[in-house]
């Protein structure tokens, strides 16, 4: 508890009291938290090789699967540090595999917003009739066709995203802040332990 | 890289890509278990490329430059790692507050800015300034964010005027969240239509991409009705 | 969620809990394993207890999320409820939920996340309703504190919005320049 | 009354696989065989134009590319005429990626940007230089904004960046504007850390998830424009007359659009014909 205070103190105050030494200590404290947490990266590739290894060894349902995994990522690690990035099997792998199917596990999410936009759009209730009204009048106007015939379709549709829409980001915007100042206080009164792999009532 | 590579590398991702779509048609398949663990592998091995080769250029190469306090965070770091040893984790409690003191003092001292009072402050306008339209704008934020916020009042008991601005609330909050599917639906068609254009434009990549859907269609269809599909899959 | 593993600990009904998602969730997992277990000791039956169900799928978020699904499919749950913070990943595994006929709680984290996941979901907990309903339920007095002191900041944001609105439309920007100080 | 309950029931209850179906037929259709439809230019976009042709030849930008691959594919119209913007007026800029995939996108970008490369002698040391992945979480975007060259020593390809433009840049404070493509990862800490303490102008290419949210930092100030998903860019790439991926993409994204709207028409009907009238549950989470 000790450390996350004194850390949190000497990245914080000189925000607000600007003195030559104590932020260039803070900049410094900055960059080294920076890589610190860049390492967690090792503790994601011990865990799924943890969970692949446990899936070969127990012979589960698609350990196959692991095994090519394992390999894969064995190819991209060994061939990016050895070959470097910009050439081999690393970048191959990297336009052949990564980019298209990163494209693609985003890109279903349309199929599922189109799903459940279908199936929740329906005046049911004063609260239903009102979504499905702004985001009928919204989702016209995005078709670019419509915009170009009915030109008034524009006044309406950005009143609505403009004001209705940005103003419940800036209700959560704010109602989240606040929930963020909260769980800092717990955290540095030490209410909030857990969080930091802590066992309650450890110091 | 080669030209043959670089088209191998088109068509492969293509195929690869309808594999992974056969998700939609919502049964398991060995197709589907192919390219979701393709990904896994591959984006996991760039990641940890990328995230150690960030490490080297600031910490190493900082350290090189004469900046020896970096030193700490190549130790932090490996005191994080014992995280992974249940006997040895308590070490990793020490680059962990020390991350979670940094990473709060930089939120908390900003965040209370630009996430709390600015946005209030940006509320506070003057209503009318002579043009009816801004009026009518400036007013319905103004109404918007003060009644929205009165609805998710949790501990204070909703009744006279609060009760009346809360129900309000919450139906402006209604036509915002319509307003804000339908940008969230254009973001994600967009992303979609982005990558079908990058699988369609020069026209050569045409015929593979309607081969490649045709194929994985007809394969997820079989698998089902095969069964085999729930058999030779990852699950 | 602790609620959650009470009852399901006291109606013997099975609890799966795939944890990760995000670079947190190495150090949450931890918590979430002590809660669970936490949770069936409280109720009696500590063997009912049982970890594998408690998969850590992956800290990468679209490495979690397809092992989420995997578990949908093959287990198809009766409820499905997402607690803590999801992102876009969350509309895969509420679609997914609703294919499966499982009943589908979630709790939505940003706003785009939160309009498109109440109408996917069943039931949904928009951005604060969270905490607070786990602090209404667990009816532990810190938590039920830091809702209200959430609420008395809030009613000071709206006391200011206010204030301020009526003095700068009559002329005075001191609110404003006192929130720009 | 049996058949036409029947009728309502299918409109209310159909497997959601149709939608499926009809979304991939009405995009890739179009994208085959584009039938060119008009599109009216938003307000937002035409201020994104005007904030952008406010720089000057010389001008240091802080290019940051805070998207996977994925969020490229959306931004790609608005990332390219954005470009398209920059090489033309003699902007230099400084590249960083904010995603471990980023380091796919400067091939992909500047491929197809070759023709402006070459017509106008853009260079990278010259003219662009890509630091590559500097964003991993909050702190490293606070450290660089605080203190550039103690966290950036070389280029993407390990390549000393001293002796190039970027000596003119000590913090954040340095660059004259940043324009930022985002699907949300580090754009809110460049705000906080960047925006908040340097006060620099701040364009934002966003995906259209993250579009509400940052009409409200637009609105507040913190940003000077905003470009919206490939709306924005196909309406930017008709701006500075280079038609490209995103005007190409406007008859997909339109009939992507509608079917949605006629699913939902659909699904109003079989509501009140047949769930409104058996009293069955829609599932889903709106009152």
């Amino acid at each position: 508890m000790t450390v996350l205070v004194v850390s949190f103190l000497l990245v914080f105050i000189p925000y607000f009291i600007p003195w030559g030494p104590l932020d260039w200590l803070s900049g410094k404290l900055m960059t080294i938290a920076a890589v610190t947490n860049a390492f967690t990266i090792v503790i994601a590739v011990y865990s799924q090789f943890r969970r692949s290894g446990r899936f070969i060894r127990e012979k589960r349902k698609g350990w196959v699967y692991h095994i090519y995994l394992l390999a894969m990522l064995a190819i991209m690690t060994l061939s990016g540090f050895l070959l470097g990035q910009h050439v081999g099997a690393y970048e191959w792998l990297l336009l052949a595999v990564v980019t298209p199917l990163s494209s693609v596990i985003y890109g279903i999410l349309a199929f599922y917003m189109a799903s459940a936009g279908a199936r929740a759009f329906r005046a049911r209730s004063p609260q239903a009739a009102l979504l499905l009204l702004a985001g009928f009048v919204v989702l016209l106007y995005q078709a670019p066709l419509t915009g170009a015939y009915f030109p008034g379709i524009e006044g309406a549709a950005v009143y609505l995203t403009d004001t209705f829409g940005m103003s419940v980001s800036r209700m959560f915007s704010i109602s989240v802040s606040i929930g963020a100042i909260v769980l800092g206080v717990r955290m540095l009164t030490g209410k909030e332990v857990a969080f930091l792999g802590f066992r309650e009532g450890e110091e | 890289m080669n030209e043959f590579l670089q088209f191998a590398a088109v068509v492969v991702g293509i195929f690869i890509s309808f594999a992974m779509y056969t998700t939609l048609y919502g049964k398991p398949n060995p197709l589907r278990s192919w390219a979701e663990f393709s990904y896994l592998g591959a984006a996991t091995g760039v990641s940890i490329v990328i995230s150690l080769t960030y490490i080297y250029n600031t910490a190493i190469l900082g350290m090189q430059a004469g900046d020896w306090i970096l030193v700490f965070s190549i130790i932090f770091g490996l005191m994080m790692l014992f995280r992974m040893h249940p006997d040895y984790s308590h070490v990793s409690r020490l680059p962990l507050a020390f991350t979670v003191g940094t990473g709060l003092a930089l939120s908390l001292r900003t965040q209370i800015f630009t996430s709390f009072i600015i946005q209030i402050n940006a509320t506070i306008v003057k209503l009318w300034t002579g043009v009816p339209i801004e009026f009518l704008y400036r007013l319905t934020i103004a109404i918007s964010v003060i009644t929205i916020l009165t609805f998710f009042l949790y501990t204070m008991e909703l009744s006279g005027p609060l009760l009346w601005t809360s129900k309000v609330g919450e139906y402006l909050m209604y036509i915002g969240f319509g307003a804000i599917f339908a940008q969230t639906f254009m973001g994600r068609l967009g992303l979609f239509v982005g990558y079908m254009e990058s699988i369609t434009t020069p026209t050569w990549k045409t015929p593979y991409t309607l081969a490649s859907a045709a194929i994985c269609l007809i394969a997820a269809v079989i698998f089902d009705r095969t069964g085999l599909g729930e058999k030779l899959s990852a699950g | 969620m602790s609620l959650v593993a009470k009852i399901c600990a006291e109606t013997d009904t099975r609890l799966i809990v795939p944890t990760g998602g995000g670079s947190d969730t190495y150090i949450t997992r931890e918590a979430a394993v002590d809660l669970v277990r936490n949770a069936y000791t409280a109720a009696g039956v500590p063997e009912l207890f049982n970890e594998e169900d408690m998969p850590f799928l992956s800290g990468e978020q679209y490495a979690y999320t397809p092992g989420y699904v995997g578990i949908l499919v093959r287990e198809r749950p009766g409820a499905t409820i997402m607690t803590g913070s999801h992102y876009s990943e969350a509309m895969n595994i509420a679609e997914m939920a609703n294919g499966v006929d499982s009943i589908t709680i979630t709790a939505g984290c940003y706003t785009s996340n939160m309009a498109a996941l109440a109408c996917a979901s069943d039931y949904i907990m928009l951005g604060e309703e969270q905490p607070a309903a786990g602090a209404y339920l667990s009816r532990d007095p810190a938590q039920m504190a830091s809702i209200r002191v959430q609420d008395i900041y809030k009613f000071i944001a709206i006391g200011a919005m206010l204030l301020g609105l009526i003095a700068v439309n009559v002329g005075s920007d001191v609110i404003n320049r006192l929130l720009s100080t | 009354m049996a058949d036409e309950g029947g009728i309502y029931k299918k409109m209310a209850t159909y497997d959601k696989r149709w939608v499926y179906v009809v979304l991939f037929i009405v995009v890739l259709g179009p994208l085959i065989r584009p039938f060119g439809m008009p599109i009216g230019i938003s307000a937002m976009t035409k201020n994104y134009y005007n904030v952008l042709d406010t720089l000057e030849e010389g001008d240091i930008v802080f290019d940051t590319w805070n998207m996977e691959f994925s969020g490229y594919m959306e931004l790609k119209p608005g990332v390219l005429a954005t470009h398209k913007m920059f090489i033309e007026k003699g902007v230099k800029l400084c590249i960083a990626f904010g995603h471990y995939e980023g380091v796919a996108l400067p091939g992909e970008i500047f491929k197809q940007l070759q023709t402006w490369l070459d017509r106008y002698d853009y260079t990278e040391g010259e003219d662009y230089i890509i630091i590559g992945y500097v964003f991993p979480n909050e702190a490293a975007v606070a450290a660089l904004s605080q203190d550039f060259h103690s966290n950036v020593r070389v280029d993407w390809k390990g390549e000393s960046i001293e002796g190039t433009f970027l000596d003119e840049i000590q913090n954040a404070g340095d660059f004259d504007m940043i324009s930022d493509y985002t699907t949300g990862l580090a754009t809110t800490h460049m705000i906080n850390h960047m925006v908040l303490q340097y006060d620099i102008p701040m364009v934002e290419n966003s995906i259209g998830v993250s579009v509400p949210g940052h009409l409200a930092n637009l609105d507040a100030g913190l940003l000077q424009a905003l470009l919206a998903s490939t709306r924005g860019g196909a309406e930017l790439e008709f701006l500075i007359s280079s038609p490209g991926p995103g005007l190409k993409s406007m008859d997909a994204f339109t009939l992507g659009h509608y079917s949605l709207i006629i699913f939902i028409i659909i699904g109003n009907i079989g509501h009140y014909g047949w769930t409104r009238r058996t009293g069955a549950r829609d599932r889903t989470g709106i009152k």
